[in-house]
């Protein structure tokens, strides 16, 4: 039997404060997750005694450096099923990996057409616009659930880029549907994992996609690094960068590069970033990943529930699989509102648009509370949320 | 230099707790004179806040009357009591003032530019709104 | 008087360490430098309590990190004397800011001429290739420094991209020379200084530079990290990546931007990396700019000119100004093979093409052995390399 | 399994400081037979190592006879004992040679993908060479 009660937060040192005199309830995790000690302690560990510049070093600070970061390339390899840890890239984060996507395969997009769909994130949405592609989105229900049923794809749709899992309502969207309908047309698929990495075990021979992008800060890791896996069937499209480490050989007319992953990523990469998000896997499956899912569940559905019966609280989205945010607006009273005073009351939520101005218009909302949960957060946590509301209301009757 | 406006929003909020705080802010947003539809333009309004926010300011007989309006509440008894200070003076003194009420009232980390409230913002477009009528 | 006998490496943990037995002399300084206690501990404390995503966020650890991310922001800008903090954008590194110059810039530069010079590192190489630029090399004389009279700049010239202190030889290049002449062209300037900001003090003003881009990891800050800053002058060009938190409205036909430096840092940013260039440049203030430059001049030149009055030894580049890098070979002897026993003996250099294959060309070898210096280096760690390299030699004897 | 050539070379090396290791390697490095220019070709070449080098194989008698070299003295010198090891034996053998000496004589470390010395693509390469040859 697992333990569902046991409290993860003793390891994340943050979660021990107390803002405006109360403990911290920290429900801003689609935004960015808190860290673990032993993720901490592995980056500073790390600056401590063995820091070097990898690759080609041939002193010992940096032959263990490089064997530090290629052991985190493999154990995020291991860790969302890919063939080969070749297939897996370090990037900046999500935003950075899809736009290292877009601006690689500019050439086949310009002018043609991305199929995204109408929950996305800005940053599944800019990235496919810079490269000069029109956007058209797969229609959903009055949920705002896709209709993978509905999908059309034409001559000129060059790629479908969803994500996973909503940053504002928290759906989980049918990805294997869809790349089953894609590969159909032989139309690439990319998953933006930005908000089911951390919730949910995730296979990509299983998904079926091309690429995958996703962040370390929001699974537990370091900011400033992020994963985009490239299928081996796509390993030698056109670097979107130049420059250290990705060449084969340079003259002013002419460069070779190297072969994926390194032909991926120019420059001196965020090695630190790399092994933290190493750290932040071995965190996540020594607790185990399916049992992250239904620990989460439960706290999730719980607050979810409580949240739809409560009088004067519009919530959002609505389907089977759901994980990580929840998004509601108190009837009459601006979002801004209800965040200001949640944080005065020791609870982080956060607030606005969420960087998905499409999906608002949809909505009919100018934004959305959102309380987004983690590993660490209880019941307790949603009860605090539930009474905090219950006081913005009372505040404006 | 202190200034008798200031003072009194000061000794109204003095020794309240956080929520009382918001309490107040709320009532005086509900008595805030809502900006005319037709005000509310893109011209009038401010970058750089979470809630849509405008502020424009008339001239009467040389000194500056403000009007402002936000969609949040909170925002609006901010902008209240804002109004309060800043009306009804010369574009001279409106440069002048040091708006040092916020502080003291416990808003002050509401003047950074990173705020969501764009409070910043506000009393950035109060001075411009000043400084064009200055010369 | 100031102190040039101070122990600087006592502030830096990791060069407390024995390699093989032998205190470590670490002179790789040029790929990457090693960190002082303060940044290490800046860094971990922000995640240990203040950690949060920025920007529009509600909450009170949301407030307490943009204010630190926007101060970080404001010390770069005084740091290089920038007019204003808007002009300094947070990237992922050096490598990073000039590819996200060579991709705003692309319709300008394709298929015309961006002018460098025959020392650049590949990340001043490939990012102007991949925008389709055709390249060519500023003249230098016989010792590989550049001949600014000798700049011809045509009207299908776009660009000028030059390094301030080149990562192989150590020669500061003329940045503010070139600068005057392109002004008269009205070419813009891109300054690598990748190379120099930890070694000298920089005004980008006095430069007269349009782009200066430099990475947080060779300057005692975190992995990551980098900054690009933009002179106002070009405030308006296209951002090169899309994504959250640089967009003003989105929808799926039009997307509006903001102004910098929002409109260049899309997605979420290396929040606590840019902290740690905050408190690496607070580090260095304290100690000193000029003292900095002054103290590692006395080293620099004591190990260059020691290496010059060795028998059997090559030393490349020679000029008025240098700082950081001195490369060089022993006769007959591979330069790995040389960095294999020096490793051995615990110093640690780098060798190879050290990402300047056509500098390498030009100086006629495959590669070189190269010690770089940093702040904490002492003329003890010059006699240490000295010592190994003699061991070198009898080993080949 | 334990295999004479290997635990030879073990012998060799055994109780020797860093740089006496090295110095062996320096000599068994010398010792080398260089590798004829013709066949120091882009095909025979490997990637992924600082100093440049080659490997090719032929046959004899059903026996697999490998030929490298390196730029670098101390991969010569490992490229050298890597070659005692693996000549003059059946494809078969080299596949399931365990290549134990190398971590014994302490260059382990070399055999990680990461290593500049690209030992590690040099025994892919010979196992690749050798995997040709099996069917
Ligand atoms: C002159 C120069 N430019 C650019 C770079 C690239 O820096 P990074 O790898 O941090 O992007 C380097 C670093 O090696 C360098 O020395
Ligand atoms: C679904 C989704 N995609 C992309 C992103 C962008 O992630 P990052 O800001 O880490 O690049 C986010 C994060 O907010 C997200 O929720």
């Amino acid at each position: 039997m697992t333990d569902y009660s046991k409290d993860y937060s003793k390891d994340f040192p943050i979660l021990e404060k107390e803002i405006y005199g109360k403990r911290l309830v920290y429900l801003d995790n689609a935004a960015t997750s808190q860290k673990p000690d032993s993720v901490i302690r592995t980056l500073s560990e790390f600056y401590r005694s063995d820091n070097s510049n990898i690759h080609r070093g041939v002193h010992y600070l940096s032959e263990i450096s490089s064997e530090r970061y290629e052991k985190a390339r493999a154990k995020v390899s291991d860790f969302i099923g890919a063939d080969d840890p070749g297939e897996v890239t370090f990037t900046a984060g999500t935003t950075d990996s899809i736009n290292q996507v877009a601006c690689s395969l500019k050439p086949i997009l310009e002018g043609n057409e991305v199929l995204i769909s109408g929950v996305e994130h800005h940053s599944n949405i800019v990235p496919w616009q810079l490269a000069g592609a029109k956007l058209r989105a797969i229609p959903m229900d009055e949920d705002c659930n896709l209709l993978p049923d509905s999908i059309e794809i034409t001559d000129r749709t060059k790629m479908i880029a969803i994500s996973h899992a909503s940053n504002v309502l928290g759906s989980v969207n049918p990805v294997k549907e869809i790349t089953e309908i894609a590969k159909e047309h032989d139309v690439p698929v990319l998953v933006d994992a930005a908000q089911s990495i951390q919730h949910l075990p995730i296979d990509v021979r299983d998904i079926g996609c091309d690429f995958l992008a996703f962040s370390g800060h929001k699974m537990y890791a370091a900011t400033g690094v992020g994963v985009l896996y490239t299928s081996e069937r796509f390993s030698d499209i056109m670097p979107s960068r130049g420059g250290g480490g990705m060449i084969d050989r340079v003259t002013l007319e002419r460069t070779t590069y190297l072969k994926p992953p390194l032909r991926f990523e120019a420059g001196t990469p965020h090695i630190a970033g790399a092994i933290s998000i190493g750290a932040a896997i071995d965190y996540m499956q020594n607790i185990g990943m399916d049992h992250i899912r239904k620990r989460e569940h439960e706290v999730y559905s719980y607050a979810r529930e409580k949240l739809l019966g409560t009088d004067g609280v519009t919530v959002y989205g609505n389907t089977d699989l759901m994980c990580g945010s929840i998004s509601f607006n108190l009837d009459e009273i601006h979002h801004y509102d209800t965040g200001l005073i949640l944080d005065k009351l020791g609870i982080a939520v956060r607030t606005g648009h969420h960087c998905a101005q499409p999906l608002m218009r949809t909505l009919g909302t100018e934004g959305t509370v959102r309380a987004s949960f983690a590993l660490y957060n209880t019941k307790e946590d949603a009860d605090r949320l539930l009474e905090g509301m219950e006081k913005v209301r009372m505040m404006y009757a | 230099m202190r200034d008798a406006v200031q003072d009194e929003i000061i000794e109204q909020f003095g020794g309240l707790e956080w929520l009382d705080r918001y309490s107040l802010l709320i009532s005086f947003g509900r008595e805030l004179e809502p900006m005319d539809e037709k005000f509310r333009t893109e011209e009038n309004s401010i970058g750089g806040c979470q809630s849509k926010a405008w502020v424009r300011a008339y001239e009467v007989d040389g000194r500056l009357m403000f009007n402002a309006d936000s969609e949040a509440m909170i925002t609006r008894g901010i902008i209240s009591l804002l109004l309060k200070v800043v009306n009804n003076r010369s574009p001279r003194e409106i440069l002048d003032l040091d708006l040092y009420f916020l502080d003291e009232i416990g808003l002050k980390s509401n003047l950074s530019p990173a705020r969501a409230d764009g409070l910043a913002s506000i009393i950035r477009r109060i001075r411009e709104l000043a400084e064009g009528e200055v010369n």
